[in-house]
């Protein structure tokens, strides 16, 4: 049960993500939604990884050694949203730095002004 | 210890290591930046080339495994046979463009150096979410390296190149954390291995989210926008990078997953076909450089997945597999990379402007020499790639796909060549392109890699033997000596085509053989006419060195493969002749686009006789297959294409008149043969089934057609060039009519007009090529009463009328009386009698063509000229002499031939005569001679009252004011001609043209340039192809 | 009755956690909101925490660390937030007028 | 018609979703990957945290591959940003507006606990919850306050870039010996396993962590040192 509730939450996220990224014009906001939009997806993947009433894999003194397979949440999920997190991290500063050089150059931040190049 | 150190895996530990050393060595310099970064490149390049190597010679596909424990626990790579050719290739790449980067700041280094990298790990990797990691590395290292131009357009393509990729991977993780959620599993082998899990909404779902991440990284035909923009405004070498080894990671990712996507095989290589037909087409629209070559890239790399689909849909072995999609991947890699080079090296945006690279004559032979390695020609790896590719089609009998892939290579080498014709033909600017030849070195690297490329996909491919590759290597030859004088140059052309034409028609027998001698002789005969020009024309002689030589070896071709190769060298190297006189611009493109169709009619016909036969020998043709009446059918209208019949024919009269005067002797006399060759070879089909005969009739009434309307085009012309060209048009209709009579004597007929066609069309050609040299004027109108100045050349001219017109007692009555004997035996007399009327109205054109320039007064402006040129005339003598031979010992022509046509037909004439007399057995030929004066003096007499009795009056009288009995007797004829010829043909085809390019505009009109709505389209895109797939069943509870 | 105490505690500063939440959506302009955001949730978050330590003995040490961070990081961070709007003057509502940190800055640039 | 299109899309999308909701029934035990997983990491590796040990030996190639993306950040946002009009002409730190003394004697007190927070979550990533990249982000944030706090503070980008490069080369290192010494490149039983656990056990996973940890630590604070010139 609580996979899905966190599994919808995802999903809720990510089309929220991209009705911002397609509504608004300014490219900030645009660069936000898509960050939402990432993080959508890191809450799809850990919700994946759920497994019903699990807790963290780590062996220690709550999780013994030999329960550990019944107990335990799926591992690979939760390595996979490490990386995950890191690479949305790193387009969304490069995104930040693209809209900083467009706003030195252009002094607007609109994506209209972006329609040099066509046809 | 040397196996492990040259093991692939240190492909990721060099390139990772040498990009966290590059800071360190920033502290003591940028020279050592530089030598690590060249140093790490290589030592990439040589692991993935010895790795090749290893593949190649057999050992299995090297698996490298990290985390020290097996596949499904931690990642593991492979570096199988597709593997090694896409990574060395982008290897090799990425060293030789490293030339561009070793000035860049150590941060730019550093990011080449990990977007090489990630492109290797894209292709080896074997696990799904590895595969996302390095997807990111090549993204991220691709937005680092677009910062470079920092332009506002540039920064705003970037941005939207941004949204869109950012879409893409956070589709493919989506897709990826679904697909584990229905699987439990990473490892691509494993993912494909139970793929049978992955079903249900959520495993549809997954497959589709990953599909279209993939397909829309590489930029498929809605949803491209942003790709067109980066490509436009980026930097030339970066473009370079993006094209090549960004879509090559991305495609070979691709690859990869296909197993996974069965279903949708059919969906993908929709996805590519439309995405290559429609930029394609849009390329005809474009005015900047870079944004043409995107579209091009685009389509390229749509072909690429149109072939890998169709492939797998055939299950074609890994072998030819490899041929069609590392050929094509390697020639869309080298050629386009070189390109992007070239862009960058010229520094010009708009296409008009590139003609500031005519001042360096190498960097224009590269251009010439990339943009010919894309539309497909020998010897690059596309042609072969895509000969097979059309083999294997058309096995999978899938001849829609083969349609539109020729049609979408058609338009893109239509705008690749009118740019050349515009860089060609473009104002040349004072000052030379940008200075630094160095940055042209890469470029002639890729060029050289793709000549050996194309060497080796050709053994591939099966051309196993060496000859055919002759032509080109003395053309390369005489490259070589491009320094010396021309009449030097003229000289080795001449001794080689004799020397290797000698030996390559040494052992041809046959009909091949007689017409490979044709061939030869006429070609090197009328090549002796160049010597009359002395100033250096760069680049013809290593042209005419190849055309000389490609012509006696068409005959000598055995299978499909050598003569379609042959073919596309014959059109290649004429084309280039053509473009390179000055006022050829606008003919050359229509004269390129026409012969590349008739090109594509020879190669769907040869498919077609390979699925049936399953056999490449061009003797497959003699034998009568299922739907030998299509492959018929195809390989005559191509043919009839090259050889310029009625409603085909607008590209020809404008090449032979616009091209060198030399050049348009040689197209008119010798090229054109090369289609009655093709004819011949592909009609014997004809004889083994019933159907093919009531077409071999309609085959006949067009080359009657195309005589009787060229004719009378030809008196309306003025311009004696154009004139020439629609008479050569007209001899050849009869030519085609006497193939079409498909019997013994309307073969001999064919061989006799041809050897005959092209004495005398080579002799009238020269002189109007002496004329020209002379006056340097080119209508009738200008000429008059040169007899007396210009003695030589007047009686050469006289006797080469006389063959053509068909009056005893030269060889061309011979010709014609065989024709007509010919058609009576077979009882056509509908051609028959369009044969007599086609012979008066070539009596008008050919007096008019004697009495305008010979007879007549003669102007006070040419009092002073002298004899045509020394070269000119002994080529025209040793054509006369050939006519004298044929006229009066015809047995040395007609004996050889009727026997190289026996075996074919029941022979019904046995010739024991020797003179001219003999011949003509039941028939006596003088009552035939009379019937022939008699009748065109009837309707001499009847055109003359006609004039008189004022029909068409008032034209006439405006002509008629200041002119000669004779000349208002010609208006008159111009006139009543120009009524019975409308421009229909070139009306349909100028109208063809028009559409196209509407297609294009409105086609290219989606490309609003917003980025929000680029990114709509990739939504749309993707539910597309949910669709498409048939995900509704799930949405529909 | 440990338990009983704890979870009383807890209680209580749940009650806070909602008031600060309420005070965020009905307080009139952005300064109030803060405070009373501030405010609320930490004493509420001390509670909770107290509230634990009477659950978990064992844990003490730790809830008391985590208290202290608390009390440290919550005001001062609004207390930058509230300058920093200040700064960039965004409206205070109320027709009170009385606007210490302007006349401050006013006095200390008139005598440097 | 734009927003009509978009709303479609959305609502195309949001179907797609919910039939993806709809079906998926929360999974009742592991995947026998998983599972092995699980199993595996306690016993070969030695460390108690699955998820590290997935993290820094089976998908270490993964991580690398990571690390080399945060590397080209740091490097692509200096291009991109690096043309900028030198920023201390445009609004010298010395007139930017001092923060108030309140945060300044805040971040004093806070900054020391922060980094050891973050040291400790570098340093026990293998025993409890927490690795580089987390414990690299608290030791990031830390540097975030106090370039918030003291706007004269000037953070020395090269001597982090070097930091970095040094941090990478040393993490490839210990995948190549790795590679020499145990059983594959980037794995980690190069050093004794110890005791299940302990402070130093699990092979050289701690040293993976904490090179990872200054790695991910200084590039990020390279970044944000970039952004805020």
């Amino acid at each position: 049960m609580i996979s899905s509730i966190v599994l919808i939450t995802g999903l809720l996220l990510i089309l929220i993500g991209l009705w911002g990224a397609l509504t608004h014009r300014n490219i900030l906001r645009i660069i936000i939604s898509f960050s939402l939009m990432g993080t959508g997806t890191h809450i799809v993947i850990v919700a994946i990884g759920y497994v019903k009433n699990g807790t963290a894999p780590i062996i220690d003194s709550a999780l013994g050694l030999a329960e550990a397979p019944q107990r335990a949440v799926d591992p690979i999920p939760s390595a996979l949203v490490v990386t995950a997190i890191v690479i949305g991290l790193a387009v969304t500063a490069i995104m930040l730095a693209y809209a900083i050089r467009l706003y030195d150059t252009k002094k607007t931040l609109s994506i209209e002004a972006l329609m040099e190049s066509r046809w | 210890m040397v196996g492990s150190l040259l093991h692939p895996l240190n492909i990721f530990i060099v390139g990772l290591g040498g990009a966290f050393l590059i800071p360190l060595l920033n502290r003591l310099g940028s020279r050592w930046v530089a030598s690590a970064f060249i140093f790490a490149l290589a030592a990439m390049t040589l692991m993935s080339g010895i790795s090749l190597l290893e593949v190649l010679n057999g050992s299995p596909p090297i698996d490298i495994l990290t985390g020290g424990s097996k596949p499904p626990y931690s990642i593991n790579l492979r570096a199988g046979l597709d593997e090694a050719v896409f990574a060395f290739g982008v290897n090799l790449v990425g060293l030789i463009g490293a030339y561009y980067f070793l000035r860049e700041k150590y941060g730019t280094i550093l990011i080449y150096l990990l977007l090489i990298m990630g492109i290797q790990g894209m292709v080896m990797t074997r696990d799904l979410f590895n595969l996302f990691v390095f997807l990111e590395i090549v993204s991220i290292a691709t937005y680092g390296l677009l910062s470079l131009r920092d332009t506002p357009e540039a920064l705003s393509a970037t941005f939207k190149y941004l949204m869109a990729t950012v879409l893409a991977s956070n589709f493919f993780l989506i897709g990826t954390i679904l697909l584990y959620a229905t699987t439990g599993l990473l490892n691509i082998d494993d993912l494909i291995a139970n793929q049978q899990a992955i079903a249900g909404p959520i495993g549809f779902a997954a497959l589709i989210f990953l599909l279209a991440s993939l397909l829309v990284e590489l930029k498929p035909f809605p949803a491209n926008g942003w790709g067109l923009d980066v490509y436009e405004t980026a930097r030339g070498d970066v473009a370079a990078l993006i094209s090549g080894g960004v879509s090559t990671g991305v495609f070979f990712a691709l690859l990869k997953l296909l197993p996974l996507f069965e279903g949708q095989l059919e969906i993908i290589a929709a996805a590519g076909v439309i995405t290559f037909v429609v930029s394609n087409l849009i390329g005809l629209q474009q005015t900047t450089a870079q944004r043409l070559l995107g579209y091009s890239s685009i389509g390229q790399i749509g072909l690429l997945t149109i072939a890998a689909c169709l492939l797998r849909l055939a299950n074609v072995d890994s072998a030819t597999f490899l041929l069609i999609a590392g050929g094509l991947f390697i020639n869309h890699l080298f050629a386009k990379v070189g390109l992007f080079w070239l862009a960058d090296y010229v520094g010009k945006a708009r296409l008009q402007d590139w003609s500031v690279l005519k001042s360096r004559p190498a960097a224009f032979l590269a251009f010439a020499v990339l943009l010919a390695a894309i539309s497909g020609f020998p010897p690059f790896p596309g042609f072969w790639a895509k000969w097979q590719l059309v083999m294997v089609l058309a096995q999978d009998e899938r001849y829609v796909w083969i349609v539109l892939i020729l049609v979408g290579s058609l338009l893109e080498a239509a705008y690749l060549f009118r740019w050349f014709g515009q860089t060609l033909h473009g104002p040349v600017e004072s000052q030379t392109a940008r200075a630094g030849s160095g940055a042209l070195v890469p470029i002639f690297a890729l060029g050289l890699l793709l000549i050996i490329s194309g060497l080796i996909t050709s053994n591939l491919a099966g051309l196993n033997s060496f000859w055919p590759l002759i032509p080109l290597a003395a053309g390369a030859l005489t490259l070589l000596i491009a320094p010396c004088p021309a009449w030097v140059q003229c000289l080795t052309v001449l001794g080689m085509a004799l020397l290797g034409g000698g030996w390559l028609i040494s052992d041809v027998t046959g009909l091949n053989g007689l017409f490979a001698v044709l061939l030869l002789a006429g070609g090197v005969t009328i090549a002796i006419a160049s010597l009359y020009r002395n100033d250096t024309r760069p680049g013809f002689y290593p042209l005419l060195a190849v055309l000389l030589l490609s012509l006696p070896a068409l005959p000598r071709a055995s299978t499909t493969l050598e003569f379609f190769f042959i073919w596309e060298l014959i059109t290649l190297s004429s084309y280039f002749l053509v473009v390179r006189s000055r006022d050829a611009q606008r003919q050359a493109l229509p004269f390129l686009l026409f012969s590349l169709v008739a090109a594509f009619f020879l190669l769907a016909g040869f498919a077609i006789l390979h699925a049936d036969s399953a056999s490449y020998s061009l003797s497959a043709l003699r034998t009568a297959g299922p739907n030998s009446a299509v492959v018929f059918v195809l390989l005559c209208v191509g043919l009839l294409i090259k050889a310029g019949a009625v409603g085909v024919h607008v590209w020809l009269p404008g090449a032979y008149a616009a091209s060198d005067d030399d050049v348009s002797a040689l197209l008119s006399a010798v090229i054109s043969k090369v289609a009655i060759f093709g004819l011949l070879v592909g009609t014997y089909v004809a004889i083994r089934s019933e159907v093919s005969l009531q077409l071999a009739h309609v085959l006949g009434w067009i080359g009657m057609l195309t005589t009787l309307a060229a004719a009378m085009m030809a008196v309306c012309q003025d311009d004696m060039k154009r004139m020439l060209a629609y008479s050569s048009m007209s001899q050849l209709g009869y030519i085609v009519a006497a193939i079409a009579l498909m019997s013994h004597l309307g073969w001999v007929t064919a061989l006799y007009l041809v050897a005959n066609h092209l004495m005398v069309k080579g002799i009238l050609f020269l002189v109007a090529a002496a004329l020209i040299a002379r006056t340097g004027k080119r209508l009738l109108s200008d000429y008059g009463g040169l007899a007396g100045q210009m003695p030589l050349t007047f009686a050469a001219a006289s006797i080469a009328i006389l063959a053509m017109s068909g009056l005893p007692p030269f060889v061309g009555f011979g010709g014609k009386w065989l024709l007509l004997s010919a058609m009576m035996e077979k009882g056509w007399y509908g051609p028959a009698l369009m044969t007599l009327l086609a012979t008066f109205v070539g009596f008008l054109y050919m007096a008019r063509f004697i009495q305008a320039i010979f007879l007549g007064p003669r102007r006070p402006d040419y009092a002073d000229l002298e004899e045509a040129p020394a070269a000119l005339l002994t080529a025209q003598a040793l054509l006369i002499v050939g006519i004298l031979v044929m006229s009066f010992f015809p047995k040395v022509l007609i004996e050889p031939v009727s026997r190289a046509i026996d075996p074919q037909f029941a022979s019904t004439l046995v010739w024991q005569g020797m003179s001219l007399e003999m011949i003509y057995g039941t028939w006596n030929p003088i009552p035939i001679m009379l019937l022939a004066v008699a009748v065109s003096a009837l309707l001499f007499g009847l055109f003359w009252y006609l004039q008189h009795a004022g029909l068409f009056k008032d034209m006439a009288r405006r002509l008629a004011r200041n002119l000669s009995p004779l000349q208002r007797f010609y208006a008159f004829c111009r006139t009543a001609f120009g009524v019975l010829t409308p421009p229909w043909a070139s009306m349909f085809w100028s109208r063809v043209a028009v559409t196209a390019d509407d297609l294009a505009l409105c086609a290219r009109s989606i490309y609003t340039g917003n980025g929000q709505i680029y990114s709509l389209f990739i939504l749309y895109y993707v539910m597309a192809l949910y669709i498409a797939a048939g995900g509704l069943r799930y949405l529909w509870p | 009755m440990a338990e009983l105490v704890g979870s009383i505690l807890i209680l209580i500063g749940a009650f806070f956690h909602f008031s600060a939440g309420l005070g965020m959506v009905r307080m009139p302009d952005a300064y109030t909101r803060m405070q009373a955001g501030t405010k609320a949730s930490t004493l509420g978050n001390t509670l909770v925490l107290t509230g634990l330590a009477f659950y978990h003995p064992g844990w003490t040490l730790k809830l008391v660390l985590i208290i202290y961070f608390v009390l440290m990081t919550n005001p001062v961070s609004s207390h930058a937030l509230a300058r920093a709007a200040h700064f960039i003057g965004i409206p205070m509502a109320g027709n009170s007028g009385i606007d210490a940190l302007r006349d401050a800055q006013q006095t200390k640039r008139s005598d440097p | 018609m734009r927003r009509a299109s978009i709303v479609f899309a959305i609502t195309f999308f949001g179907l797609l979703f919910a039939s993806v909701a709809i079906n998926h029934t929360q999974s009742v035990s592991l995947w026998p990957l998983a599972r092995s997983y699980v199993e595996l990491v306690p016993r070969e590796l030695g460390a108690p945290n699955v998820i590290t040990g997935i993290l820094l030996n089976y998908r270490a190639f993964d991580t690398l591959g990571e690390v080399a993306v945060l590397f080209m950040v740091a490097a692509g946002v200096g291009l991109v940003l690096g043309r900028q009009p030198n920023p201390t002409v445009a609004d010298p730190p010395e007139t930017a507006r001092p923060s108030s003394e309140i945060v300044q004697i805040a971040t004093r007190i806070l900054a020391p606990l922060i980094s050891v927070f973050a040291a400790y979550i570098i340093m026990n990533g293998h025993i409890s919850a927490g690795g580089g990249f987390q414990g690299g982000a608290v030791l990031a944030s830390c540097l975030i306050l106090w370039l918030l706090a003291d706007a004269q503070f000037q953070v020395d980008v090269k001597l982090l870039g070097l930091l970095e490069s040094v941090a990478g080369v040393l993490f490839v290192l210990v995948g190549i010996a790795g590679l020499i010494f145990a059983g594959g490149f980037l794995d980690t039983r190069v050093l004794p396993l110890g005791q299940l656990g302990a402070f130093f056990s699990a092979g050289a996973i701690p040293i993976l962590s904490l090179l990872l940890g200054i790695k991910v630590g200084c590039e990020l604070s390279v970044i944000l040192a970039r952004f805020r010139a």
